[in-house]
């Protein structure tokens, strides 16, 4: 029993922009439906999860033709400024609110709470109870995680392999590695895996490509061929060093995280043979749909997750590597694979 | 001939003003060529002023100077360093973390392959240091240096630069009379060898000696010239002041009573960790006046630093009133033992510039009643304190809330003596107390210790200028290489004597 | 006439910097970053940013409340780094003792239930001050009996506390790794603390959606009275003395030592109540995110401030009216919110070289305006 | 104890230290020793190539700061030099994407470098000319350049490529020593040459005497002729530049991309290790090296899987071994005397 969108949006309060929507709006369908999202401390297009929830908005807002000024964004620049944002949306009449990250989730929990009428969207945030109007839309990381460990464990010459990492801090970050730890050690038990997450605080841990790059440089001293770079433009920094690598003649792998990376990242092209995602971006797409709908479904929805196309690798990727990534992908949806992590 | 007569330097009609203050006026003066000529006046009369335009560090506002007969634009010292002048400053210009040849060579380097010459600059230096008869170790750092040493590097520095006309802003402040000899015998050799100089001093007596001309400055104007021939000492200090001056203080035999202050094998480090005190002993008793005597850098410093709680003291004892104040805190022996301390360097330690007068006149008192209640500051009290202190003691300020800082340095001096001079007293130490500071001020100073010792107060009295120690000590002790390498009694004190013992010979006639 | 010039001077220099600053920034939206449109409306775009700035800031209840909630924590990081400045010690560790106040205040606020709220509270705040006491501590102690300067320390410690922070919530489980004391057991793999007690939190002036509480209240107490202390008393005399020579002080008898030491404790002290305010008033838990981004604000605020307490009171509130603008700036025009720390950059450059307000204005400088650097002495070692 | 004795004793034992780490590093690398954990840890080519490459923007940073601060100027502002030098050195690489690839590098450092310089010329001025509080012209500095840079990036734009390593013939050869010291791309090059040049031109050259005089003693150099202000001018600008090109470094050798506040506090560690290291060359080389190796010490252990002690204990040690070198065994440093103080050469007459 989703609550129904309110069809009268109160009056916009800052005056030029409150006429220009209304100019601009007069024939447009869902004029009435107006979509906000809140970031993360971090910036709309950090080529990371904040880019790819406000990319999910876009898509659909595009493919609905609604008018610019009926959805947009406010990036939090403060992590005690969350409830603040979403109420400059919620003073406005804005029907969903998307928020980004876990951090958010008692935030978006008490606003969805206080605000019956307003659908919230909570991206990477697990709903322990179901509140109608509020959807954590999570992934299995894990999954994808095992996924990518099973595949570096079946490159790797050396016996070696390696994850750069933004902040054990952040759950979704830590089920991706011990994912990858699973699935790895599922192929081979006395695999090698060296793993290091980023040492600094959260201002830091997801931004500094530096670091990523020189760990990942280290891991490559220390013998390991595969490197899975997980943690935003930290885990980027990694990947483009694996790259300088490959480049110079190694033979050396590295896997990406979230998105698509050969898309995102293509300095890494040379060594980026798939990446661990989890597809925030349609996830928003399938839960604003469904919010337009009237068919919010509340709770938790899983969005989906698993290996990226291995683009240029598609050759150099054995086919029964393939058959196995394939089979594991069935008993992870099946259950018949588990990776250990979490429950 | 004619070329004979063009004097080497002319100023013709220099003003300068600053904010507020003319410094000079209408300032006409001439430098033969192989002369020395003295250039007297009082504190702020404008000499180092004039001094500072003649070497391009100022511009002035009106007039022009002239250089062998030719007029010449000095926009920086640059300009003054081509056209052949040198100057040895009145506060040394020299860095104390660099070497004696990196300060003498700086602004004129010798450069070979795009590096330092040292080697040669050292050569260069060692070469004029025997010419001149000037002492100095070229690769010594100048803050290790006592300050005859860092004298005798700002002259070389000024040779090094091959100057003609050399200005010496009170060069003999700071040093022993042996020293003065030295310097005075490296100005006439210089004069001999067809270099002119200005010289700068408050030293009357060495003006006597060394100068071929007099000029004397008051309050920024040229007052007149005189011959040193026909001079005295008097008629230059009228002419300077433009009254009659005391030169001598006036006092009463001294009736000394107990011992004030008691000193025991004394040993202490300067800042460098270097002994300083090796082993000092003496005592002060109420109602008399102790002179130390000596030449700066001999451990004075130190001295009153460890008596006053400002420096620990590796052995030995210090007493006051029989308590034992060894490594106490300041607080205690300002306090607890009523004693008072003028600083030899009030910049550093007597006051704090940006602080209004007001709070600079109770500095060490602040915490006692009635300037604090508890930890409550009274500032009514401290306000009407201060208008009582400067009107004793005529500091000369705006107002009691003008910063400490922007007062002349003699009435900075007043505001620090008004302060310390003010408490009730059983020891008083006073070190360099009239420290450049003018005739009329130096009076007033004197007279109040005087006084203070008729008062039954003991004082120990710490100043390079041993005209100053004769004239207010009842007993003078001299201090060398960390010792006190003699005390006599002022009856039979002899300014040679003194100078010896200075220079660290020990007379066996001299009575230790 | 002359005291009306007296009394207007003073607030015409500010006046006129933030003016500058505000037609600089407006020049910066103008021409930089989107550079769509025609002259006109790239002209009128930082007109509308301001209005909406202002709005933000003071234009709803609820925008007021975010100033006065932004301002609280800025007010007393001000003053932490101010009274250091005054001693003549350089605090850049506002952030690591904002931090080390906000864990400490919250271990004592989620602990000892049944406590009476005013007495809960008033522990919780006093353990957040000696959290920040402690963090303060360390480089003053340092600096007196090993003399190792306090910039590099408190640089330092500020990644040590976070660190420290970090771990004594860390939700552990990695790679062995076991779980930091402060773990809420029910946030599963988040790393956080749990609520703390309702008798330890700091309570609303109103509530949500305006959440802003009682410490704006605390803060200013406290701005008057570090002013009280600093300009009235003994002790304030001694931390200025130190701050402005430190021969001097000796000489005056002040323990120097100790004073330095007192005043990094006093600095800490500070900017540990602003952790424990920040957190038993707002988040009501700690989490590593809430880093100490104001630790560095507090430098910034200080300066501006001219570290006078009353002057970082008011720089406070125009920071934190700034910050708490930022959003509906963002919201209403699209228009990044770094404008706002550009901006600030600017106002603190034009307060603090007024020489350059002159050049511009083509004013007069006042001779009798004494120029006061606010950092004097710090280098002196 | 003389401050200089006591910094040849300090030089010599870490000549020592420095001697013993790469003994330690080739016995490590080249025999069984190599199979001892702890060992590797500690001396494994990949901590010491990390280390190498940590140190590089913290040493350039550090020089930034001597430059400056030998002259007279504070510059607490090297993290916003430093950002807007990597700022500026990936606009110029995003809009040179199309030139062959060395051209393309070598241009961007160029504008890095003249970005820095802006930075520190603006210093200079807003210090010297508007008499700014230095402290709070380099907190301006900084915040500017944080809120500057943020508001101008475009996060859509890619730079292409960055600098490869360029083995030096023969000597990359070396066991050990080759592919931690001659294996490296050209900045990293530069940065040690610069140390060693640094070093000469300011204890050994005409301008190094005079920028050590104006920052220790204004008057007296102004006395013997030097103009004070223009070395302070021209110091700066250089310190700014070296700033640029440490942004240079983590923008176009380092990373290969920009992002907002990618310095994360390097300007700061930084300014710590110039006053650690005296405000000498060697001694920041010397204060960057050690932050640097900590920090692969850190990432060592947690790499090799130690989780005896919590892992945020674990990346402490940088910051604790810092604090203890600072307290422990450097004690006082003694900064340029006449540091954060305005000259002026005429008393402000007219
Ligand atoms: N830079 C300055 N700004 C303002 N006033 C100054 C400055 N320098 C000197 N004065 C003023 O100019 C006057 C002359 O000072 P000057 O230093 O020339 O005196 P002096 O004759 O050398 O005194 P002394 O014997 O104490 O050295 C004094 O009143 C002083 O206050
Ligand atoms: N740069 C300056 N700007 C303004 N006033 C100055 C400056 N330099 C000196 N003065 C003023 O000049 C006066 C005297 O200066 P000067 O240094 O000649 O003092 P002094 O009497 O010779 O003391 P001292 O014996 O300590 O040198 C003071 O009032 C001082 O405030
Ligand atoms: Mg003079
Ligand atoms: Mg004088």
């Amino acid at each position: 029993a989703a609550p129904v969108a309110p069809t009268e949006a109160p009056a916009d309060d800052s005056g030029a922009a409150a006429s220009d929507a209304a100019a601009g709006d007069a024939e447009a369908a869902p004029s009435d439906f107006q979509i906000g999202l809140v970031t993360d401390v971090g910036r709309i297009n950090d080529r990371s999860f904040n880019q790819s929830a406000w990319e999910g908005v876009v898509q659909f807002a595009e493919a609905a033709g609604m008018s610019e000024d009926n959805y947009r964004y406010i990036e939090t620049q403060d992590s005690k400024d969350y409830a603040d944002n979403m109420q400059q949306f919620i003073d406005n009449g804005y029907n969903v609110i998307v928020t980004v990250g876990f951090a958010l989730a008692d935030a978006t929990l008490t606003a969805a709470q206080e605000n019956p009428d307003i659908y919230f969207i909570g991206v990477d945030q697990f709903q322990a109870e179901e509140v109608p109007n509020l959807t954590g839309l999570i992934f299995h990381e894990d999954q994808s995680g095992y996924l990518a460990g099973v595949l570096a464990a079946r490159l790797t010459q050396s016996g070696t392999i390696a994850a750069v990492l933004g902040t054990d801090l952040v759950p979704p970050v830590v089920a991706f590695n011990e994912g990858y730890i699973t699935g790895a050690q599922s192929v081979n038990p006395d695999i090698n895996i060296i793993s290091t997450y980023h040492p600094g605080g959260m201002d830091v841990a997801f931004v500094d490509p530096e670091w990523g790059a020189n760990t990942a440089k280290q891991a490559l001293d220390q013998g390991a061929d595969v490197v899975f770079g997980a943690g935003g433009l930290t885990g980027n920094g990694a990947l483009q060093e694996v790259a300088v690598a490959a480049e110079g003649g190694a033979q050396v792998y590295c896997i990406g995280v979230d998105s698509d990376q050969w898309e995102t990242v293509p300095a890494a092209h040379p060594c980026l043979v798939s990446s661990a995602m989890k597809l925030i971006t349609p996830g928003v797409g399938e839960l604003l749909t469904a919010a337009q709908n009237g068919e919010f479904p509340g709770g938790n929805y899983y969005g989906g997750s698993g290996l990226a196309p291995f683009h240029d690798f598609e050759d150099s990727v054995p086919q029964e590597i393939k058959d196995e990534l394939a089979q594991t992908k069935a008993g992870l949806d099946d259950g018949s694979v588990t990776t250990g992590y979490g429950q | 001939m004619s070329t004979e007569n063009i004097p080497v330097l002319e100023t013709r009609g220099i003003t300068k003003r600053f904010p507020g203050v003319v410094a000079n006026e209408d300032v006409n003066l001439t430098l033969h060529k192989g002369e020395i000529l003295a250039l007297l006046g009082e504190n702020g009369a404008g000499k180092s002023t004039l001094m500072n335009i003649i070497y391009g560090l100022y511009q002035p506002t009106e007039g022009e100077i002239l250089v062998n007969g030719t007029p010449v634009q000095m926009n920086n010292p640059s300009d003054a360093i081509a056209l052949g002048i040198g100057m040895v400053h009145q506060h040394f210009q020299l860095v104390p973390v660099m070497t004696v040849a990196e300060n003498i060579m700086l602004g004129s380097e010798s450069v070979k392959n795009g590096l330092l010459d040292t080697r040669a600059v050292a050569a260069r230096i060692s070469e004029l240091s025997q010419r001149y008869n000037l002492d100095i170790d070229p690769y010594a750092i100048i803050e290790d240096l006592p300050v005859g040493a860092r004298q005798r590097v700002e002259i070389v520095k000024t040779l090094y630069r091959n100057a003609d006309i050399l200005i010496l802003d009170e060069p003999t402040a700071v040093l022993t009379p042996q020293e003065i000899e030295g310097l005075f015998e490296v100005m006439t050799l210089l004069k001999n060898q067809g270099k002119s100089i200005i010289f700068i001093t408050h030293k009357l007596k060495e003006v006597l000696q060394v100068a071929d001309r007099i000029t004397v400055l008051r309050q920024g104007k040229t007052v007149g010239e005189a011959d040193p021939e026909t001079a005295t000492q008097n008629s230059l200090a009228a002419l300077m002041v433009g009254r009659e001056v005391i030169l001598t203080v006036e006092k009463k035999p001294a009736n000394p009573q107990g011992v004030v202050l008691a000193v025991e094998d004394l040993a202490a480090r300067n800042d460098l960790g270097d002994p300083a005190l090796r082993g000092v002993s003496f005592d002060v008793r109420a109602g008399e006046i102790v002179g130390v005597a000596g030449v700066q850098g001999n451990g004075q410093t130190e001295l009153v630093e460890v008596v006053t709680g400002l420096r620990h003291a590796d052995a030995g004892e210090v007493h006051i009133n029989g308590q034992r104040m060894t490594n106490a805190t300041p607080r205690a022996i300002t306090q607890a033992a009523a004693s008072c301390h003028v600083p030899e360097d009030r910049h550093a330690y007597g006051m704090v510039s940006p602080y209004p007068v007001a709070e600079n006149l109770v500095l060490n008192t602040y915490n006692l009643v009635p300037y604090s209640h508890g930890i409550n500051v009274d500032t009514r009290a401290i306000r009407s304190h201060a208008t009582e202190l400067v009107k004793q003691y005529d500091v000369r300020t705006p107002s009691i809330d003008t910063p400490g800082g922007s007062l002349s340095g003699g009435n900075q001096q007043k505001m620090v003596v008004a302060r310390e001079f003010s408490r009730d007293l059983n020891l008083l130490i006073a070190a360099q107390p009239t420290r450049g500071i003018d005739v009329g001020s130096i009076e007033f100073i004197h007279n109040q210790i005087v006084a203070k010792r008729d008062n039954g107060v003991a004082v120990l009295l710490i100043s390079s200028e041993l005209d100053e120690i004769m004239a207010l000590s009842d007993r003078i002790a001299v201090m060398y290489k960390g010792e006190i390498i003699g005390i006599v009694p002022r009856a039979e004190a002899t300014r040679e004597g003194l100078g010896l013992l200075m220079a660290g010979v020990k007379d066996e006639r001299v009575p230790v | 006439m002359q005291s009306i010039r007296r009394f207007i001077r003073p607030l015409l220099i500010p006046f006129l910097a933030i003016l500058s600053a505000l037609i600089v920034g407006g020049l910066i939206m103008a021409f930089f970053g989107d550079t769509s449109g025609t002259l006109m409306e790239r002209l009128w775009r930082p007109v509308r940013a301001y209005q909406s700035l202002f709005e933000g800031a003071f234009g709803s209840g609820r925008g007021l409340s975010t100033t006065i909630r932004k301002m609280t924590p800025l007010l007393l990081t001000g003053l932490s780094v101010a009274v250091a400045f005054k001693a003549g010690l350089f605090n850049i560790g506002a952030s690591g003792q904002f931090v080390m106040g906000s864990v400490f205040s919250v271990a004592v606020g989620i602990n000892f239930p049944g406590l009476p709220p005013f007495i809960h509270l008033s522990l919780a705040l006093l353990a957040g001050m000696l959290g920040g006491a402690i963090w303060g501590a360390i480089p003053g102690l340092l600096k007196v009996y090993t003399g190792a300067h306090e910039v590099i320390v408190t640089i330092m410690l500020n990644y040590v506390a976070a660190l420290f922070a970090g771990w004594t919530v860390y939700a552990g489980g990695t790679q062995g790794q076991q779980p930091g004391p402060l773990w809420d057991t029910t946030a599963g793999p988040i790393s956080e603390t749990p609520d703390v007690l309702a008798s330890a939190r700091i309570p609303w002036i109103f509530g949500p959606p305006y959440r802003v509480h009682y410490g704006i209240l605390i803060a200013l107490a406290v701005a008057v009275f570090i002013w009280w202390l600093l300009y009235k008393t003994t002790v304030g005399f001694e931390i200025r003395t130190v701050g402005q020579n430190m021969k001097a002080a000796r000489y005056a008898g002040i323990r120097v030592r100790w004073t330095i030491i007192f005043a990094m404790i006093l600095a800490g002290g500070l900017a540990g109540l602003a952790g424990g305010i920040e957190t038993l008033g707002l988040n009501h838990k700690f989490a590593p995110e809430f880093g100490g981004g104001v630790g560095f604000d507090g430098i910034t605020v200080a300066l501006l401030g001219q570290t006078h307490p009353l002057g970082v009171i008011f720089a406070s509130f125009l920071f934190g009216a700034m910050d708490a603008g930022a959003a509906k700036l963002q919201f209403d025009t699209r228009i990044a919110q770094d404008i706002v720390q550009v901006i600030q950059a600017l106002v603190l450059a034009f307060v603090a070289a007024p020489t350059i307000i002159y050049t511009i204005f083509r004013m007069k400088p006042d001779p009798e305006e004494v120029e006061s650097a606010p950092t004097v002495n710090w280098g002196a070692g | 104890m003389r401050p200089n004795n006591f910094w040849k004793t300090s030089s010599l034992i870490s000549l020592i230290l420095a001697g013993v780490l790469v003994v330690m590093a080739l016995l490590v690398n080249m025999t069984p020793l190599g199979n001892s954990m702890w060992l590797r840890v500690f001396f494994g080519i990949s901590a010491l190539n990390f280390t190498l490459r940590a140190s590089i923007p913290l040493i350039l940073g550090a020089l930034s700061g001597i430059l400056c601060e030998r002259s007279g100027i504070i510059n607490i502002g090297i993290e916003g030099m430093m950002l807007a030098g990597a700022f500026g050195g990936f606009v110029a690489k995003v809009a040179t994407n199309g030139w062959p690839l060395t051209a393309s590098l070598i241009f961007s450092v160029l504008i890095a470098l003249a970005i820095g310089g802006l930075m520190g010329l603006l210093h200079a001025t807003l210090s010297i000319r508007f008499r700014m509080d230095q402290i709070i012209s380099g907190t301006v500095i900084i915040i500017l350049a944080t809120g500057f840079t943020a508001y101008l990036f475009d996060r859509n734009a890619v730079a292409e490529g960055k600098f490869n390593a360029l083995p030096i013939p023969g000597l990359a050869q070396i066991p050990v020593i080759g592919p931690v010291f001659f294996d490296n791309p050209p900045i990293t090059y530069l940065t040690l040459l610069l140390v060693v040049i640094i070093h000469v031109a300011l204890f050994h050259t005409r301008w190094g005497l005079r920028t050590r005089a104006v920052g220790e003693h204004p008057r007296a150099a102004d006395t013997v002729g030097i103009n004070v202000n223009r070395y302070r001018y021209v110091n700066t600008t250089m310190g700014g530049m070296l700033a640029g090109l440490a942004g240079a470094f983590l923008v176009l050798e380092a990373v290969g991309q920009f992002q907002e506040g990618m310095t994360a506090g390097r300007g700061f560690i930084s300014l710590a290790a110039m006053i650690f290291g005296n405000w000498n060359p060697f001694g920041a080389l010397g204060a960057s090296l050690l932050f640097g190796y900590t920090q692969a010490l850190q990432n060592e252990l947690l790499l090799a899987g130690f989780t005896d002690i919590p892992r945020q204990f674990v990346s402490m040690l940088p910051y604790v071994v810092t604090i203890i070198a600072v307290s422990g065994f450097v004690g006082r440093v003694r900064p340029p005397a006449a540091e954060g103080k305005v000259y002026e050469t005429e008393g402000s007459s007219e």
